[in-house]
Formats: structure tokens, sequence, C-alpha cells
């Protein structure tokens, strides 16, 4: 089943549109032919099993990999060659292992991109304590950011990637390690600027807050498109749930069953 | 035997207050046990002053009799404990089959060894497909998945996993769930499991406990904490 | 006052206090501080260095030559232009001329020592830019040992005797009141107050923010729109320009530069100053600094003050293994530099 | 032609020495990830150690088993000395460190012993054999080069194959996963001082008897030239060294034979500088570590 | 800053200090710390001999490890903290000429630097400045003169030091041989302790005779390698690197043989049998704990008798001037072979070197002995100074 990229519609161009991206690391073929787009004020969510590929398709947008095949345009022009051009055309984006400037303050981390527009200094300071304020972490504003619990540390990421105002923003497993009431707070945040017109493209495993956030899911494995559609189109695809989903899980009932089926059909093979 | 005891167990950080406070906590031989509660609640302080890494200012550890706190990370794990620590477990210089091989080095030589590496080949079969590539290049839940193999592969008498499931797909999840139910009960190695996904740390546990602000605040049958709307609500905010 | 007044104005008060303490100074102690300042302009670029991107040279005895040379060489060529008897002039054995008859040369000079010291720094930094931790020091390490070579193959350099810079004498107005020695310690503390504090504005600024960015987390600072490359190599330009400038005040003091000056020993000793200093710390680098200048000599008078009738062997080497001594007892007691027993804050 | 195969034939003699010193260093930076500054100052310790006892007896194999002997155990010493009490985290302190240490051995051993080279006799012949009239590598030379490929090959044998290499780079790599999984990253650390000292005190017991002799600084130069073989071939690669130190040996012959030799430190920048610009990680360098 | 009583500093009623710099550490140290140490020890031999006018001589010596910038550190503690009444026998060209200009700005007497380069010899420039050496050109002359008359048909080559030294030797066996009389030059470095490339490049030429501009551990090593290579040219090399003792040190004794047939030069006394040489002997004996004697030793004790016999020749009470005036006076004679030269217009100590050969494993002079007046060569006859008052210069 292959997906053919939507909004061929012939308006303004895409936020984001990936075509026939082909990745490779020597012999092992990370994304082979995947396309999608993300339009205006759009969030989308790429998911699939580990090691399918979505961070080395974010990896491809930001010029961190060098793409075998494909293009990558943003707003209808090519993406910049290099990671450090994103900044100007308008994308941002966290990282899978977070990336946060340790030893600096989280005030300091939130500044450094700021200073890559060319602002005015006092300005900078003033537009990073507000992103601080917005994201409840006024308080820790002159702590070094390496010593903060792991979900602050998760949103000074986040203050990072948006103080500068993207049109595009994206974002490595948001709600990888959060407890329930940072999830649904996360989820807030990124309606808001949702609704602010910024896109979003994300990568996420917990499969609520995907379906509960995103316009619309793309579904990657083995480096190919197997699913794309609205969150209740993909939960009931086969395919989607053959590849990564098993079942879901926010019934721990469900999930028993799906560990005692999966205690009967392995158990053979350590006889 | 390798019932796990915390007796009055003080840790902390610096000169900071302590960030457990006379914890006691007793584990049954052979028992999986899920350790819940908020970030931040103390349940990687924990893990860590059980594997030796964060020292303890009091109290004790003992595993099986003996008593643990003296003892350097090192010993420990010759004494059957293994941590899969939170974030950077892999040794990422490293190949995949040289971080699996690190991990058999106490418990397996030669062939014993090579089927080791085999089995847990066939439990991650996408390290299989990884099996000579550095440590660097694995995804994130790649690197998870190989943590997890290694300790395994180990076969410790007590198994620290601190978040196993951070960055796994769903699938992944509940096949590694089901590894660690299936290899606790076929070899009565205790587990101790410290999860954020707590339907799933319970579907799998015999029992919870619940750490609040270094305490433990519940310490029921899991089966109870899930099942019971009003438990779940008090302890675990949903 | 903005940070960077308040800068400026605490670093003329700190210039002015040393300055005024030369009048409590002998005329060798004097030298000894002049050489400090001197070898403190160097360390201060380094420490920054290594500090904010993490970049470890130990090729700044190099980058102080460069400045070294660029100093002499300029300079004595405008003496030679402007004095038909330039020789007697260079030398400074003839009649010393009047005070505008050095400023021209001396200014030459400084640019000729910038010049020399900032090419050569950027042309490292773009290399050191691409290089990580032990390859970048191997780099800068075999640039130490190239030195002499490049000193005897390379015509203006002068072989191993290296090059004469022209000598400064006392102004008339003031040299009836202060010894030459007193004067080259005041040129040298002022020069390394000009090398030094653009490095207090530079990291206390947006750059410096920006190094720090790229010592954390290249991928994430490339992210926030940081070139690593760029940042690296400007902070390696900034540090050679203090290193050369150090170097060209070294010139004036002793009048001479030439490669044995500045070999592998020297340039490790520059290490040990950032290091014992408290690396990243400006005022660790003014006691690294005085430190390694004033050590070896101390070290010296202690071992003269040990039995006299031991063998001939412990001359020189008594002195060389005290100095050994407490290279290693200092690290040892306090690892993260002696600027922790300073009085002041963070941006001491 | 015959002035080339000459000057190669010099060049190979040499470099095996380097090679051989910049294995060493290779080993200690595998094994404890840094780059010991010391390890000149320490071998010749060792030398001296087996130079007395070669002396003593009239055997220079005992003397060879000396001089490995004292350089491991000087190893042993100086990383649970002084070396262990600096933190581990940032490189610097232990630089200084060995820097200091330096000072001393160099002055304790001019005190002992005086400043003043000794002779060192070689066990082999060092005339060398001619082919087609050039005369090229001499019995003493081919003793070098062997030794240089067999403790290379058995580094590389210990370190890719066997556990305890397993053990002594993950332990370099990552000292607390590896405390996790039971190694005794303490004690790894101290074999891969104890093995890189002792390997530097056999390169400078073979080094002295082609140069001036044996006296405190005899192996300052081939320390700094072994670093940027080390580097050249990449810090983390045996066979690297071994050829990194073979190309330069040969480098410096040619330029000394057909340009000057002053100008052979300055070819030794270039051929560095080169290989950085294209390898920033030496010649066998690892894959560039995926950042995102 | 205080002069001393007698308003001259480094001078009391009954001490005269005077200072130096020298490399005891590091890796120079191997070739020239003996030679301060047999200074000192001559001078405590004149101490105990009563001194000079009274005066016993205190020689601060400062280690500068060879390093132009530590002697920078070393020469100007001696004068601006131990007060010396002047410098004496500094060593090194790259050390020495980085203090030239300051002991010049100080009036500070710079007395027979230890080298033989031309620098020193400049008295418009440097008038306190005097050198002790041979200077290189001389020594460079007078080897191949005597190389073209003892082994016409011998194609002469070079091997030098990289530096002044080898250069000055090049130009002075090109004088003597011209421009085509030079088969082949080759310079080592220091700072590689291989000269292998050079050897081999050195034999192809054909080389008979090979003019060593080295010192004596270079010297050492080229003969090995030579050896090594079965090849068996003459060896004529200069004072700094032709001292038997130094190169046997180098050598062991097991390879004396090497040794035979060595050409060298020198200036300063050398027969196993001459009067001073015995005496330095017995000063190193009593005086020096009983170190290795060698070239270094003689040379030592040699320049701590030219300081004394400028000082006694300076008056009763001496001041810089007097001793300058008397270093210039052309009277002094030093105890060297050939004539001392130093006057109002020549600072250069010796502009002539007499040839040593070593034959039965004894090096001693020859006979022929060759002057150089900066443009031509002449044979002249050797000026043995005649050893008088048990080496202690008599006061007038
Ligand atoms: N730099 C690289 N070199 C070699 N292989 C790589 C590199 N980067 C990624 N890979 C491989 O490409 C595949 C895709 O990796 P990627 O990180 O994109 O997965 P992912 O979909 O983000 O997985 P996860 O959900 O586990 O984070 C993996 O098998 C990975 O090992
Ligand atoms: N290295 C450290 N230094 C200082 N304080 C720390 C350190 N590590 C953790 N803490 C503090 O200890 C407390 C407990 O942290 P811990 O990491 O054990 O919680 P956790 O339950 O594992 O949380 P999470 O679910 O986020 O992993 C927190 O307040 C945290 O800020
Ligand atoms: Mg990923
Ligand atoms: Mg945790």
């Amino acid at each position: 089943m292959t997906y053919r990229p939507d909004g061929l519609s012939g308006e303004s161009p895409p936020r984001l549109a990936v075509t026939g991206l082909t990745v490779a690391f020597g012999g092992l073929v990370a994304l082979d032919d995947v396309s999608f787009t993300v339009h205006d004020g759009e969030t989308v969510a790429l998911i699939g099993p580990n090691g399918a590929g979505k961070t080395t398709a974010f990896n491809a947008v930001c010029a961190l990999v060098r793409p075998r095949r494909g293009t990558i345009t943003i707003a209808g022009r090519p993406a910049p060659s290099s990671a450090t051009g994103l900044l100007g055309a308008g994308v941002a984006r966290t990282l899978q292992g977070l990336g946060l400037f340790e030893r600096m303050s989280v005030l300091e981390n939130v500044i450094v991109p700021l200073t890559s527009l060319g602002g005015r200094p006092d300005d900078d300071v003033a537009a990073a304590h507000r992103m601080l304020a917005r994201l409840g972490l006024a308080g820790v504003a002159r702590r070094a950011a390496g010593t903060l619990p792991y979900p602050e540390r998760k949103r000074v990421a986040l203050a990072r990637a948006l103080v500068t105002g993207p049109s595009l923003l994206l974002l490595d497993e948001p709600a990888g390690g959060l407890g329930a009431d940072d999830i649904a707070r996360l989820a807030d945040t990124v309606r808001e600027v949702s609704d602010d017109g910024c896109s979003v493209l994300l990568v996420e495993h917990h499969v609520d807050f995907v379906m509960g956030v995103a316009d619309r899911v793309v579904v990657l494995d083995f480096g190919r498109v197997i699913a794309a559609g609205t969150p209740d189109e993909i939960r009931g695809d086969p395919a989607v749930e053959r590849a990564y989903l098993g079942v879901t899980t926010h019934d721990a009932v469900t999930m028993h069953d799906a560990v005692t089926t999966h205690d009967a059909a392995t158990e053979p093979a350590h006889e | 035997m390798s019932e796990l005891i915390l007796e009055r167990l003080v840790v902390g950080y610096g000169d900071g207050a302590p960030v457990l406070d006379g914890l006691d906590l007793t584990v049954a031989d052979g028992a999986v046990v899920a350790l819940l509660g908020a970030n931040g609640a103390g349940k990687t302080t924990l893990l860590r002053a059980l594997a030796g890494l964060t020292p303890a200012r009091s109290g004790r550890i003992l595993l099986g009799g003996t008593d643990l706190t003296g003892l350097a990370p090192e010993d420990r794990v010759r004494r059957g404990l293994a941590l899969v620590p939170e974030g950077r477990g892999v040794v990422v210089e490293l190949t995949v089959e040289e971080n699996l091989r690190l991990g058999a080095l106490w418990r397996h030589r030669g062939a014993a060894r090579q089927r080791a590496l085999d089995e847990a080949f066939e439990l991650f079969e996408p390290l299989a497909r990884r099996r000579h590539a550095a440590g660097h290049t694995l995804s994130g839940g790649e690197r998870r998945m190989l943590a997890l193999a290694r300790a395994l592969i180990a076969g410790p008498d007590v198994l620290l996993l601190d978040e196993p499931s951070l960055g796994l797909a769903p699938l992944v999840t509940a096949h590694l769930l089901g590894v660690l139910h299936e290899t606790a009960a076929r070899t009565g190695t205790t587990v101790l499991l410290a999860e954020q996904n707590v339907t799933g740390a319970l579907s799998v546990a015999d029992r919870g406990v619940v750490l609040n602000l270094g305490e433990v605040v519940a310490d029921r049958p899991a089966a109870e904490l899930s099942g019971d709307p009003r438990l779940r609500h008090a302890y675990l905010g949903f | 006052m903005s940070t960077r007044t308040r800068t400026l104005v605490r670093a003329s008060l700190v210039t002015l206090v040393v300055i005024a303490a030369t009048f409590g100074l002998d005329p060798f102690r004097n030298f000894q501080l002049a050489t400090a300042a001197a070898v403190f302009a160097a360390v201060a670029g380094l420490t920054v260095l290594v500090g904010l991107t993490g970049q470890l040279s130990l090729g700044h005895a190099v980058l102080m030559a460069a400045g070294g040379y660029g100093y002499a060489i300029a300079s004595s060529s405008v003496v030679a232009m402007t004095s038909d008897d330039g020789a007697a002039a260079v030398t400074g054995s003839g009649a010393s001329p009047g005070a505008a008859g050095t400023l021209l040369p001396f200014l030459a000079g400084l640019a000729g020592a910038v010049v020399v010291a900032g090419v050569l720094g950027l042309l490292l930094g773009l290399a050191a830019a691409r290089l990580r931790g032990p390859y970048l020091a191997g780099l800068t390490l075999a640039l130490v040992i190239a030195l002499s070579s490049a000193a005897s193959v390379i015509g203006p350099l002068g072989g191993d005797q290296g090059r004469a810079a022209p000598f400064l004498p006392v102004p008339g107005a003031l040299a009836a009141l202060i010894a030459v020695e007193q004067w080259h310690a005041w040129i040298a503390v002022t020069l390394a107050a000009c090398a030094v504090t653009p490095l207090l504005i530079l990291r206390a600024g947006r750059a410096g923010l920006r190094m720090r960015a790229v010592h954390d987390d290249e991928t994430a600072a490339r992210l926030a729109g940081i070139d690593p490359g760029r940042v690296k190599a400007g902070a390696f330009t900034a540090s050679a320009l203090s290193a050369g400038t150090g170097g060209a005040a070294l010139a004036i003091v002793t009048q001479n530069v030439s490669p044995g000056a500045y070999g592998l020993g020297f340039s490790l000793l520059l290490v040990v100053a950032a290091v014992v200093g408290g690396l990243g710390s400006l005022g660790g680098a003014a006691i690294g600094s005085v430190l390694v200048v004033t050590l070896p000599w101390a070290a010296d008078q202690l071992a003269g003050t040990l039995p006299a009738d031991l063998t001939a062997r412990l001359d020189g080497n008594l002195a060389l293994l005290l100095f050994g001594v407490v290279v290693i007892a200092v690290t040892l007691a306090a690892p993260g530099g002696l600027a922790r027993f300073l009085p002041r804050s963070r941006h001491a | 032609m015959d002035t080339l195969v000459f000057l190669v034939a010099a060049g190979l003699a040499r470099g095996s020495v380097l090679a051989l010193f910049a294995i060493s260093l290779v080993i200690v930076w595998r094994a404890a990830r840094v780059v010991n500054f010391a390890q000149a100052a320490m071998a010749v310790v060792g030398v001296y150690a087996g130079f007395a006892l070669t002396a003593a007896t009239g055997s220079y194999w005992l003397g060879v088993a000396g001089a490995v002997l004292t350089g491991a155990l000087l190893g042993v010493l100086a990383e649970r000395g002084p070396l262990r009490l600096v933190p581990r985290d940032n490189p610097l302190p232990g630089m200084i460190v060995a820097i200091g240490l330096v000072m001393v051995l160099q002055a304790g051993l001019a005190i002992a012993f005086g400043a003043a080279h000794r002779p060192v006799p070689a066990p082999f012949p060092q005339r060398p054999l001619s082919l087609g009239g050039v005369p090229v590598l001499s019995p003493y030379d081919l003793f070098t080069l062997a030794t240089a490929a067999v403790v290379m090959a058995g580094l590389a044998w210990m370190f890719g194959r066997t556990s305890l290499g397993l053990q002594l780079r993950a332990a370099a790599f990552a000292p607390e996963t590896s405390r996790l999984l039971g190694v005794r990253v303490g004690r790894m650390v101290t074999i891969g001082w104890a093995v890189s000292v002792a390997v530097a005190a056999l390169a400078g017991l073979l080094l002295v008897p082609t140069e001036l002799g044996l006296s405190p600084h005899a192996a300052d130069i081939l320390f700094v030239q072994a670093f940027a073989v080390a580097v050249i071939g990449g810090l983390d690669s045996p066979p690297g060294a071994l050829l990194a130190g073979l190309g330069v040996g040969i480098l410096t012959s040619l330029v000394t034979g057909y340009v000057t030799a002053a100008a052979a430190p300055l070819a030794v920048l270039g051929l560095l500088t080169a290989v950085l610009l294209v390898r920033p990680a030496g010649l066998f360098a690892a894959r560039e570590a995926r950042t995102a | 800053s205080t002069p001393s009583a007698a308003g001259t500093p480094g001078v009391t009623a009954d001490t005269v200090t005077i200072g130096t710099h020298q490399p005891l550490t590091g890796p120079a140290a191997a070739g020239y710390g003996p030679i301060s140490a047999a200074t000192s020890a001559y001078f405590e031999y004149l101490n105990e001999k009563g001194g000079i006018h009274g005066r016993s001589i205190e020689y601060v010596v400062k280690d500068d490890g060879y390093n132009p910038a530590d002697t920078q550190t070393v020469v100007r503690e001696l004068v601006g903290e131990e007060k010396v009444f002047a410098l004496v026998n500094g060593l090194g060209t790259p050390t020495h000429s980085s203090v030239l200009d300051y002991v010049g700005q100080n009036d500070v007497p710079d007395l027979f630097v230890a080298s033989g380069s031309a620098t020193w010899n400049d008295p418009g420039k440097y008038p306190n400045t005097f050198g002790f050496n041979a200077d290189y050109v001389t020594e460079g002359a007078a080897l191949a003169r005597y190389a073209a008359d003892t082994e016409p048909d011998a194609e002469i080559c070079v091997l030098g030091q990289d530096d002044d030294y080898g250069a000055g030797i090049l130009e002075g066996v090109t004088a003597v041989a011209g421009d085509d009389g030079v088969a082949a030059a080759e310079y080592y470095s220091t700072s590689n302790e291989d000269v292998t490339a050079q050897v081999g490049a050195l034999k192809k030429a054909g080389c008979g005779v090979v003019v060593l501009g080295t010192i004596n551990a270079f010297t050492a090593l080229t003969l090995g390698t030579a050896a090594q290579l079965e090849w068996f040219p003459k060896w004529y090399v200069s004072s700094a690197g032709g001292d038997q003792e130094t190169v046997l040190g180098y050598l062991g004794e097991e390879n004396a043989a090497l040794l035979e047939g060595l050409t060298s030069v020198n200036y300063l006394p050398q027969s196993p049998d001459d009067e001073w040489v015995r005496l330095f002997e017995q000063i190193n004996e009593e005086y020096n704990d009983g170190a290795p004697f060698t070239g270094n030793t003689v040379y030592g004790m040699s320049v701590g008798y030219l300081f004394a016999e400028a000082l006694a020749a300076a008056g009763e009470n001496p001041t810089r001037e007097s001793l300058l005036a008397a270093v210039e006076s052309g009277e002094l004679t030093g105890n060297g072979v050939v004539p001392l030269s130093l006057g109002p217009d020549d600072h250069g100590a010796y502009h002539a070197a007499s040839v040593t050969v070593v034959r039965d494993g004894v090096q001693d002079y020859v006979g022929a002995t060759y002057a150089w007046d900066g443009a031509t060569l002449t044979e002249t006859e050797s000026t043995p100074v005649p050893l008088e008052n048990e080496g202690i210069p008599s006061t007038p």
C-alpha cells in the first residue's frame, strides 16, 4: 500500500512537503521513498515501530543527514542545506535526547536561539522570560538546565524551540517519560501552538497523546509509509495494528490478555 | 534466595535534603513489583541507591540475607543485581553484539555465551538486524531494547528496571512486559520495575508500590491498584 | 551602568592598581611582573578558549611567538625606515630616540602582532573547528615542535637567534622617576589589560553564550541557528589575538623573540597556568600566570637554601623537582583550580 | 633510486620505534581516555632499570624484562597514586599532574644518574644488510620492526577478541554503565596504564641504541613524534599507529635526505594537518558519531 | 637599588661576585653541564689559594635549560638581584643573544661568552661583550687547510648543525676550499637524533674527508652511524665536537677504535703531559668530586683562569670600567696554545687554532697551527703559555 501525498490542490504550498525521500546508512536503507506533507496550522504525527526511520526523517528535514534521493520543501522553497539555516526558515525542533545546554541556565538555554535572529539583547531576554512564564518555568529560570527534574527539562527543550515563534515545529517524542499530568499539559500546549497557526510534526509512541492532538497520522515501517490518515482511520487499520500498535495501551485488562497470549506464543521458543 | 530488603534507607544528593528519608521496603523472592509515582517521586534515586551508584547515607540493603550496603556497584552486580538505567544505558562506542557480550561476561562462558546471545537476538529481532552496528547509530528505541536484552542475558537474581518502556513502540512494550513476566515466572527472578506507564506495569506486576516525595504511600497487589478506580485516582492520578 | 561599562570600569581600576603597585617593586620584580602580565594575556586567551568552547590548544606559545615576531618585524622595519641610523635605535645602544620616535614603531609593532597572531589564529581555528579534543591537542603540539624549524626555514624569523625588538626607553618626562623595568611593566600590564578586557566583554555577551552552547551540544546549537565551525574558529581567533598581544608585550620587555623561548615546555606551562588557576576563570589565569613565572624562581631559591655541599647534580634539578612537586600538589589539592579561593564572583 | 631505497629503509627503522611508542599511547588512550604526557619520562625510568639489570647480569633479555616490568609497575603506581586523585570528568587536571610527573621524574633521574648520555649496546648487529649494494635494514632494525608488529597484533587481538579487551574498552568509554555490568573499572584503568607504560618502556629500550644514548631526556622527542603519529593513525587504532609510524618515519627520512633536517618537523606538521583536514579523527577513525 | 659599598656592584672587601647562565637541566645539560662545575672548581681552588687581591670569587651559576626565555630571567636576576660584578661565560648562541641588548644597556661586563659565534665580536655595537671560543669560521678554515695539505686528493664534505655553528664551519671550509671545493654539505637538527639520511648522502657523494660542525653528541652519532654503514672517511671535527673523551663517553669505550685518526682543532691545552692539563686534573680530583676529566673540564677551568687574570689586571679596587679596560688592554695571555687576541678592536678571544689528531688512542697536537684574519688563513706557530704560580694569575 503506497501513500500519495495530498495537498496537490494548487493553493498556497504546504508548510512542509517531503517527496520521495530516501536515506541510507551504508547498506541500511532507513527511509525508502517516503512522501508526506504538513499544511499550515496542521498537526501531523509520524509514528511507527522502533527503528522505522522517524527520527531519520526529522534529521533529513533538518539537514542533519544527507538524503540519497527526494526533495524537501518548506513553504514551497527547498529546505535549507544546513541545519544552521532552519531557524531562518521558521523551523524549530526538539531532540529525542533533549540536547539541552546542560551547564547553562534555563534562561540562557532559551535565549540562545534568539541570538541567531539578530534582535536587541534586551528584547531577547524579555521574550525568553515570557516563554518561560508561559510554560511554567519562570521559577527555575536561573537554575542550570542539567539539574532540573526530567519533566521540566523537557519543557525547557520545548521553550527553546518555541521561543523563536516558528511556523513549523518538529517534536521528537515530546511525551516520552512524562506522567499523565504532564502529558495532558503538553497536549494543551501543542494545541495552543497549533491554534496560533504553527504547523506541528511530531514523533511519539504514546498513542493516546498522538490520537489526542494529531489532525493526521503518517505511519512508517521499515522506512516506508504504510498508512496515513486521521487518527480514527489509523486506529482501525489492520496493517498498523500488526506492525505497531498491537493493542492500545489504555486498557490494562486488554494488555494483560496480550501479555498472556504472548506468553503462550513465545513459550515454546524457550523450552 | 533473592529476597530484597531495604531498611530505613536514606539517600540524597550533595548536601541537599534527603530524597529518600528512611525508606522501608521488602520485595519477596521472585516477585514482580511495579514502582510507581509521579515525576520526581524518587524512583530513579531508589534504583540507583540499590545498584550502588548513589551512595546511601544510612540504612541497609539486604539481598538474600547479605548486606550490600558497603559494596561497590560492580560487586553488587556480581552478586546478582542488575540495573537497566534510565536513558544512557548503552556503550555507544561498542557494537550491539559487544554490548551483549559485556552483559554475558559473568554468567556464561564459551558456547553458553553464544547461546545466550542468540536467545537475546531472538527476543529482540531489531537488534539481530543491527548486530554489528555501533551503539551510537541505533534509534532511541533500539537502544532501550539493547540495554534490556543485555540485562536479561546476565540472568540476574534481582532485576531493576528504570522506565523500560520509555520510547518503545506499544507492540514492543507489550512484548517486553510479556518477556519480563515470563522470565520472572520461569526463573524466579525478582523484578523491580519503575514505570510511568502505569497500566502496562501493573498488568505484569504482582504488587504495586507507589512512591510520593520519597515515601511509600501505597503498597498493594497490582490487580487491586489497577482494578479499583478509587485507589487509582488517589495514588495514580487517573 | 550596563554590564559592558561595568566591566570596562572594573578592568581600568584593576589595571591602575597594578600599575600603582609597580612603585613598590624593585627592577627584577617589575620584570617578573611584566613577564607575568604578558603570560597572563596568553593564559587568559587559553582559559577562555577551553572554558567556553572546550577546545584544548597546546600551541598557545606559538601564537604568542607569532605576536612577538609580528611586533619585532613590524616595529624594527619602521625604525629602519624612519631613522638613517636604524641599527642603533634597534639595539638601543645609541642615543635613545624621543617618545615620539618610539611611538610609531610601537604602534606599528602592535599592529604587526595583531595581524600575524590573528591570521595564524584564524587558520588554526578553521582547522580546530573540525577537530575534537586530543586531535586538536596533537595538531597544536606538532605546531609547537615545528616552530624552530619554521624559524630556520623562513628567513625573516632569524633562525635560532630570532629577532631583536627595538628598545623602548622610558619617555623623557618619566625617565627621572622610574626605571626602565618599571616602564616596561606598565606597558605589559596595559597591553594585557587591552587584550583581556575584550575577552571579558566577549564572554559576558552573546558570543560567549553561543560558544558555551556549542560546547554543551553541537547539534542543538546548530538547530538554534549557530554554526559551530564559525563559533569555534572565532573563539580561537579571539584567543590568538590575546596571546599575540601577550607575545608583543614579552617582545618589548625582553627586546627579543626566538623560537627556543616558545618551545614545548613553555607551551605546556601556559596550560598548567590555565588549569592550576581554574579553567575559564580570568582571575585564575592571573594567579596561574604569576605562579608559573615566580615558581621556578622560588623553587630555585628554596633549593639554594639546602646544604650546598651536595653534588653538582642537584644544581637546577632540585629546583625542577620542587616545581614539579608543587604543580602536582596544587592540582591535587585544588582540582578545580586556585580561582576557587578568590574572594569574588563568577565574573572574576 | 639507490638513495630512495636507502632513505626509505632508514625511515622504516626509525618509524618502527615511533610506531611502537605510538601504540603505547593508543593503549592508554583506549583504556583511560587520557593522553599520558609523562609517557616518555616513565618509559625512560623503565629503560634505566633495564639498563642496570643488563649491566648487572650481562643479559640483554633480562634487561628487557626489567624495563617492561618497571614500566608496568610505574604505570600502576602513577595511576593508583596521583592520577586516581584527580577528577575523571575533566581530562585536564590529569594532564597537568602528568606534566608535573615529567619534571619530578626527569629531575630525579638527573640527580640519581647525572644528565650525561650513557651508551647502550644493541643486542643484534646494527650493520645494515645490503640489497643490491644499497644498505637497507639491519638485523636490529628488523628486530624492532618485528617487535612493533607483534605488539600491535597482540593488542589488536586483546582489544578486539578477548573479554579483557572488551572490558578495557567499555570501562574507558562508559565507566558507569560498565560498573553496572560488573566490570571492575578501576582495575581496568590500572591494567591499561600498566600495559601502556610497559610497551612504552620497551619502545624506549629499542630506541636508545639507535640514538645518542640513555639520558633522562632520551625519549622526549620520541614522545612528541609518537603523539603526532597516534593522532594521524587515529588514537583508537593500533594498526593506525603502526602504519602512521612507518609513514612518518619514512617522510622524516625523505625530507631530511632530499631537503634538509630542519624541514622535517614542518613536513610532519603538514602531513598531520592534511590528514586531519580530510579525516578529522585520523586515518583509522571510527565513523562519525550519530548526534541526533 | 642600592649600589655596593665600594660603588661597584658585586665587589666587597673580600669577595667578587660574578654570574653565568648555563644549561644545568634539560637535554643540553648532558653536553654542557660539566663546564660550569669545572669553572666553579677552579675558583674554589683559587679562593683557597687566597683569591685575587685578597678577594675570593663567588661564581653564581644559574640554570637556563638552554631556553632563551629563561636566560632572560636568570640574567636579570643575576644583574638585578645578585648584583653581579660581571657575567662570565654565559653559554649558547640563541640563549646569550637574547640578553645582549640588556647587558649592554646595563653596562654589565659580559666576558668570554661560551660560543664561537661572530656575534660577540662587535665592539661598536656591543662594547661590553667578549667571546671565548675560537670562532667557527677560523676552525672551519683551519680544518679545511689541514685536510687539503694532508689528503690532497680527497673530496671534502661538511656536516653541520642547522644553525650559526654549522653555517660558520661551512663558511670557513668554503673560504679555503673554494665554492666548488665542498662536494656535499648536509645539516642535522638537534631535535632529531638520527643522522642516517645525512651520513648516507655523504657516503654516496664519495667524500674522503668530512668536516664536522657538530657538537660532541652528534660527532659520536655520526661516527657510529657511518660505522654501521661500513663507511670510514677521515673525520675533521671542530673543537666544540672533537673532544676524544667526551665523544667516547657517547660511543662507549669499546668503540675507541672508531676515533683513531680523528682530526680536530683546539686552542686550549690538550696534550696529556701538558702542565696545565695536569694541574686541572688535580683540581678536578680535589674540587670537582673527581668528575670525568674531559675537554669540557679544561675549557671551564681555562675560562676561570682567564677571568682571574682579567680581575687581577683590573687593579686593587676593580670597577667595571677597569675590568673592561684590563680585558681590552691586550696584556692578558690566558692559557691557550694560540695567541689570545683580545683588544680594543677585537672582542673575539681566539682567531687561531692548532690541529690535534688521535693516535694510538691519545689525542694530541701535531704542530700545524693556523691563524685567520677574517679573510685569509696563514700558518703560524703555536704559542703555549707556560704554567706559573700554580695556575694563579700573578697580581701586579
Ligand atoms: N547515523 C546512522 N548510522 C547508521 N544507522 C543509522 C543512523 N541513524 C539511524 N540509523 C538507523 O536507521 C534506522 C532508523 O532510525 P531512526 O532513529 O530514524 O528510528 P526511529 O524511527 O526514530 O526509532 P525510535 O522510535 O526507536 O526512535 C535504525 O535502524 C537506525 O539504527
Ligand atoms: N543528580 C541529582 N542531583 C540533585 N538532585 C537530584 C538528582 N537527581 C535527582 N534529584 C532530585 O531527586 C528527586 C527524585 O528524583 P528521581 O529522579 O529519583 O525521581 P523519579 O521518581 O525517578 O522521577 P521521574 O519519573 O521523572 O524519572 C527529584 O526532586 C530530583 O530533582
Ligand atoms: Mg527516534
Ligand atoms: Mg526516574
